[in-house]
């Protein structure tokens, strides 16, 4: 049994591509746990940047800065009491949030952390996350449709609508991006996410400069197809507040609301992985060409020590800033003790063989944060689309552009 | 007059029944609100949809009605004062203005100079307030979210200056029937003036963030037209008959208070659709920060109050008067029975007439649109329901 | 303009004057919708401004109604009254001006006084199922439509 | 990739998808049928991947499972359940439908039977990996003509529904 265990260590490969269960379960729990982190620090951080750009300060009241807000709010939804109207479908109204949790939680089994930091490497990877990633829309309808209320049925006709649209746009981004890989020098491509990232590292180029300009359209129309993907402003016309109250979910409360929001905030991460996969160089340090070489490499691996030691640093300064009221004393406390932690973390990270193990996976993490506070930064400037402008970009501009820079890519790769 | 306006639009709901295919699908009846959050308080707002598209709405309203004429009747003239300022809400002060204003000429007395100038200026830093308060919800209507703080925070500015002024915010009861019944604070002046500072830039920072965002724009140009001949035979007063080209501003056609001193420009648009709309508002920010800042410089010194008598009776009589308030013509008809009470007072709301063109306006459009021109409207249940 | 509809209305103005630098005219109620057609026609009082009422329960024809009419090209305003018992309907002005709807409706609402011709008259203000109208003298200010509360609200009392 | 425990996921998925396709003719109301549609329509795509076609699988999941099984609930919601519900699910002519069901059944077991040397003792072992270039070879050089031919098809049944759906174009 030990033996199948420390057997994985030393192969080169994933865990599913080992076929070795115990660390593919491993790795599914590392990534489940991860993942629930990761919306529990967006949810903060949305907040905070939110309300940082929009003059205010957000929460601060439960911990130092709002930090244990998220946690509260995670503990309200639970006690909640949760309400079904008597006049929905329960079996459906039943199935609909476990369904857009499930798929958007399944589409990362094969999201490439590292070269060998993924549950699994299917050789349909980017297809399999399409496929996973376009059934949370059905969790979407029949969530509008169980309610039995207007308001939700009118965001699930949207939400079908905008998806089964920009599905299409994204498609082809996509494609295009897939059609790059098979410009190795062996001329085969491939839909492997980990293979997609080697395929990079090999052609030394991120897709999106590929071609200069057409990875960047391309990545422009994924960009934009995975905002109305996943909902968010200014395409967030499902669950558009000011017009449908809450859209879909205007009937689910406590529980089952928050699997919706678990959902939507997975789903962003997940779509951004794909575009961090597909154009910007997955697990990849930035300026892998320009400073290479040994000295570059070992700078290149400081950096997360280094960031966690500053967002310590940072922890310790607001520390330092708290009011000196003994009102306060345990929110300072809790202040340092979590800089504390952030400090400890970053030590750790300087230890060569943990820095060179978590390289990858704190890069592909970086690229996805960046991803993260776009979605951000559009809810804080754009108005919202309507519904006929939306079909209207989904329609006439990127599924002609997408098109475009599909027929453009194939030509440019046989002639260069 | 066009067809629109004619009596057929009154018919709510029972539309007529236009071709069917066998692809059309069910028409669905919506109820907007009392309790939503784009409706601005109580409005319910009935549609009828095909799809996304409004084929009719229907208002109800009266969610939110005090019986403020009934309550009229049962006050003396004094005691009725502070009750106009909760009808419109976000802009009391224009409120009292109108109804201080109509009892003097009902009295045949004039307020003196100096409280005219602080009337004016108070107005006009209210119908800032009112703009700012209309620019973020209408912003935050249409989706965008960050407006609605930055006009929060300004606004917060002016309600600063209305607190020292007279001890409340919001329901300021500002003025009493014959002037002021405050002498303007010390350094009043000096924070005007400094607030005129500090708002100008922040109102090209609203603009900055709207005027040219390509959504935005999309969202607003084309939405709800209503042309200057429909306003008019609506009754639609305000900001949005100015924005279908009709250059009228009771303040400019029939002056009142201390208006005629100052030079000030009447913004007209030219499409009278959301986005004219949205301008000419920015534009009247702009053209109250003018007229404030002449009428801050020249406060006439003088008394405050005119020589009213203690106990009011003004003569039989009857007295329509209507100042520009920032909502449009908000107008005061009372009757007078030689009493100390008025024997009957009518509000001519603005907000209440304009309501009234939302069906014309929406008729055809999505629902995204209704959101937007209730928005655009710039209605105050408080005072449509009174 | 006054002695022009005077020349024309003869005896149907009953009073056209001014109080306080505002113009009013009494007219017949039999007269007021064609005066209602030529004002809007003919001296071009486009914009409606206002239709009211004032009850007077010692008169024998109890309410007044006001037409407060504006002109955009004159610049000016005017009042028309005319007093109806309550027994009588007054011609509604929405074909005239469609703002006339829901300012009828609500004088019907407070008043209940009948508007003939009007497209859909019913509460506006109140709920459709109250009974009385507040604004009526006899109407006392606590007065509530009790039995509408309790079965509506599910309370004694809205007081 | 090392399967595990094949014989009992083959049965599993089997077995749900049966069900589910019976689920799919029994039920009243129509948005459960169409559930258990996709359910049936996941369970044939997990049987794709267990036969080593995983682009089929992924196909399988993005068209069908995603894409036209959102147009069905689409169409659905929009129908008045309560209505279709008390209608009858079965009418006179299930006799005839069971007769061509078994015709059907009797069929495949005649093809199997008869056929028997046709049918290789145990599954073909797929090449694993480039099992996606195959089908693109395939369908892009061997069957080009009837894949074109296909997608001339479905422009033209594109162009009939913006026809029948607009009233003026």
């Amino acid at each position: 049994m030990l033996d199948y265990i420390t057997s994985y260590l030393n192969s080169d490969t994933t865990p599913g591509s080992a076929g070795n269960m115990f660390w593919a379960f491993v790795y599914i729990i590392l990534i489940f746990l991860g993942l629930s982190v990761a919306v529990i620090a967006m949810n903060w951080l949305e907040r905070k940047i939110l309300a940082h750009m929009q003059v205010r300060l957000g929460p601060m009241r439960v911990g130092p800065h709002g930090l244990l807000q998220p946690i509260a709010d995670a503990l309200k939804l639970l006690i909640k009491e949760d309400i079904m109207p008597s006049q929905a479908d329960p079996l459906v109204f039943w199935v609909a949030p476990l369904m857009v949790v499930i798929t958007s939680f399944t589409v990362f089994i094969v999201v490439p952390f590292g070269p060998t930091h993924a549950v699994t490497d299917m050789n349909i990877g980017v297809l399999f996350m399409l496929g996973v990633s376009s059934l949370s829309v059905l969790g979407v309808v029949m969530a509008g449709w169980a309610s039995n209320s207007h308001y939700p049925l009118m965001g699930a006709l949207r939400s079908s609508a905008q998806m089964v649209s920009y599905e299409i746009a994204m498609g082809l981004a996509v494609v295009s991006a897939v059609l790059m890989t098979s410009l190795n020098k062996d001329g085969t491509g491939t839909l492997s996410m980990i293979g997609i990232v080697q395929a990079q590292q090999s052609q030394q180029v991120w897709f999106i400069f590929k071609f200069f300009p057409l990875g960047l359209i391309a990545f422009f129309i994924f960009a934009v197809a995975m905002v109305a993907e996943t909902n968010r402003a200014p395409f967030d016309l499902p669950e558009a507040e000011s017009e449908l109250t809450a859209g879909f979910h205007t009937e689910y409360s406590g529980f089952r609301w928050s699997l919706f929001f678990l959902a939507e905030y997975s789903a962003m991460i997940a779509v951004s992985s794909i575009a961090v996969t597909l154009w910007l160089g997955g697990w990849m340090r930035p300026f892998p060409n320009a400073l290479s070489g040994e000295t570059w490499d070992l700078v290149f691996s400081l950096v997360p020590g280094l960031t966690f030691l500053f967002l310590a640093a940072m922890t310790f300064y607001s520390t330092a800033r708290m009011p000196k009221h003994p009102y306060f004393k345990v929110q300072t406390i809790g202040l340092g003790g979590f800089g504390a932690v952030l400090a400890l973390i970053g030590v750790a990270l300087f230890v060569p063989p943990v820095r060179d193990r978590i390289q990858d996976i704190f890069w592909f993490s970086a690229k996805v944060a960046l991803s993260m506070y776009m979605y951000i930064w559009y809810r804080g400037t754009f108005p919202r689309y309507r519904f006929d402008q939306l079909m209207k970009v989904g329609w006439k501009v990127l599924l002609p552009l997408g098109i475009g820079v599909l027929v453009l890519t194939a030509i440019a790769g046989i002639l260069f | 007059m066009t067809d629109r306006t004619t009596i057929d639009r009154t018919s709510h709901l029972e539309l007529e029944h236009h071709e069917k295919t066998f692809l059309d699908s069910n028409e669905l009846i919506i109820n907007m609100g009392p309790q939503h959050p784009a409706t601005h308080g109580v409005l319910r707002v009935i549609l009828k949809l095909d799809g996304e598209k409004v084929l009719g709405t229907e208002c109800v309203i009266g969610y939110l009605h005090r019986g403020v004429e009934k309550i009229a009747e049962h006050r003396t003239y004094t005691m009725f004062n502070p009750y106009v300022d909760r009808m419109d809400y976000v802009a009391a002060v224009s409120n009292g203005l109108g109804y201080c204003e109509a009892v003097e000429k009902l009295l045949n007395v004039e307020a003196p100079r100096r409280a005219q100038y602080i009337r004016v200026v108070l107005t006009e830093l209210n119908r800032l307030a009112s703009h700012m308060l209309w620019l973020g919800t209408h912003a935050l209507d249409i989706g965008a979210i960050t407006p609605l703080f930055y006009t929060f925070r300004d606004r917060e500015e002016i309600l600063k200056i209305f607190e020292k002024y007279c001890g409340a915010r919001l329901t300021t009861h500002a003025f009493r029937i014959g002037g002021c019944s405050y002498e303007t604070y010390d350094g009043f002046e000096r924070e005007v003036k400094k607030f005129l500072d500090f708002v100008t830039p922040k109102i090209d920072e609203y603009e900055e963030l709207l005027t040219t965002n390509r959504i935005w724009v999309e969202r607003t140009k084309d939405v709800g037209k209503i042309s200057a001949k429909e306003c008019i035979a609506l009754g639609v007063t305000g900001p949005v008959l100015r924005a279908s080209g009709v250059k009228w501003d009771l303040r400019k056609a029939q002056p009142y208070a201390a208006y005629p001193d100052f030079d000030f420009e009447i913004p007209v648009g030219q499409n009278g659709d959301t986005y004219d709309r949205y301008i000419v508002r920015m534009q009247e920010m702009r053209q109250s920060l003018r007229i404030i800042d002449q009428a801050i410089g020249k406060i006439p010194d003088g008394p405050i109050m005119a020589k009213i008598p203690k106990v009011m009776k003004p003569p039989v009589g009857e007295i329509y008067h209507s100042i520009e308030a920032p909502k449009g013509e908000l107008g005061y008809f009372i009757v007078s029975d030689g009493s100390t009470q008025p024997y009957r007072v009518r509000v001519r709301p603005p907000s209440f007439v304009n309501l009234q063109a939302l069906d014309m306006m929406v008729r055809g459009a999505l629902v995204a649109d209704v959101i937007a021109v209730i928005g655009t409207l710039d209605i105050v249940l408080g005072e449509v329901d009174r | 303009m006054i002695s022009r509809l005077k020349g024309q209305h003869g005896s149907g103005i009953r009073e056209a004057n001014t109080y306080l630098g505002q113009k009013y005219v009494v007219a017949d109620s039999s007269l007021i919708p064609e005066l209602l057609q030529v004002l809007r026609d003919q001296e071009h009082f486009d914009y409606c401004v206002d239709i009211t009422a004032v009850h007077y329960p010692d008169r024998e024809k109890q309410f007044e109604v006001v037409w407060i009419l504006y002109s955009f090209p004159r610049n000016e305003r005017i009042r028309v009254k005319a007093s109806y018992a309550e027994v009588e309907s007054v011609p509604s002005a929405v074909p005239i001006w469609p703002t006339a709807n829901w300012l009828e409706r609500e004088v019907f609402d407070m008043f209940g006084i009948r508007f003939e011709g009007h497209p859909d008259l019913k509460r506006i203000l109140l709920p459709d199922g109250w009974k009385g109208h507040p604004l009526r003298k006899d109407y006392g200010i606590i007065q509530q439509d009790q039995e509408w509360v309790q079965i509506n609200l599910g309370i004694e009392s809205g007081q | 990739m090392a399967p595990v425990a094949t014989t009992f996921f083959f049965y599993f998925l089997s077995a749900l998808t049966v069900l589910s396709a019976v689920l799919v003719i029994t039920r009243k109301n129509a948005v459960h049928s169409a559930l258990a549609l996709i359910v049936s329509l996941l369970g044939q795509a997990a049987l794709y991947l267990m036969l080593y076609a995983p682009f089929v699988a992924g196909v399988q999941i993005i068209l069908y499972a995603g894409g036209i099984m959102v147009l069905f609930l689409f169409v659905i919601m929009l129908v008045n359940i309560e209505k279709s519900q008390r209608e009858d699910q079965f009418n006179k002519q299930w006799l005839v439908g069971l007769a061509a069901a078994i015709a059907l059944g009797a069929l495949f077991v005649l093809v199997y039977v008869k056929g028997r040397a046709l049918f290789p003792d145990r599954a073909i072992q797929m090449p694993e990996q480039s099992n996606t270039q195959q089908v693109a070879v395939l369908l892009y050089g061997n069957y080009m003509f009837t894949f074109e031919i296909a997608s001339l098809l479905l422009l033209v049944a594109i162009i009939g529904a913006v026809v029948m759906a607009k009233k003026r174009i």
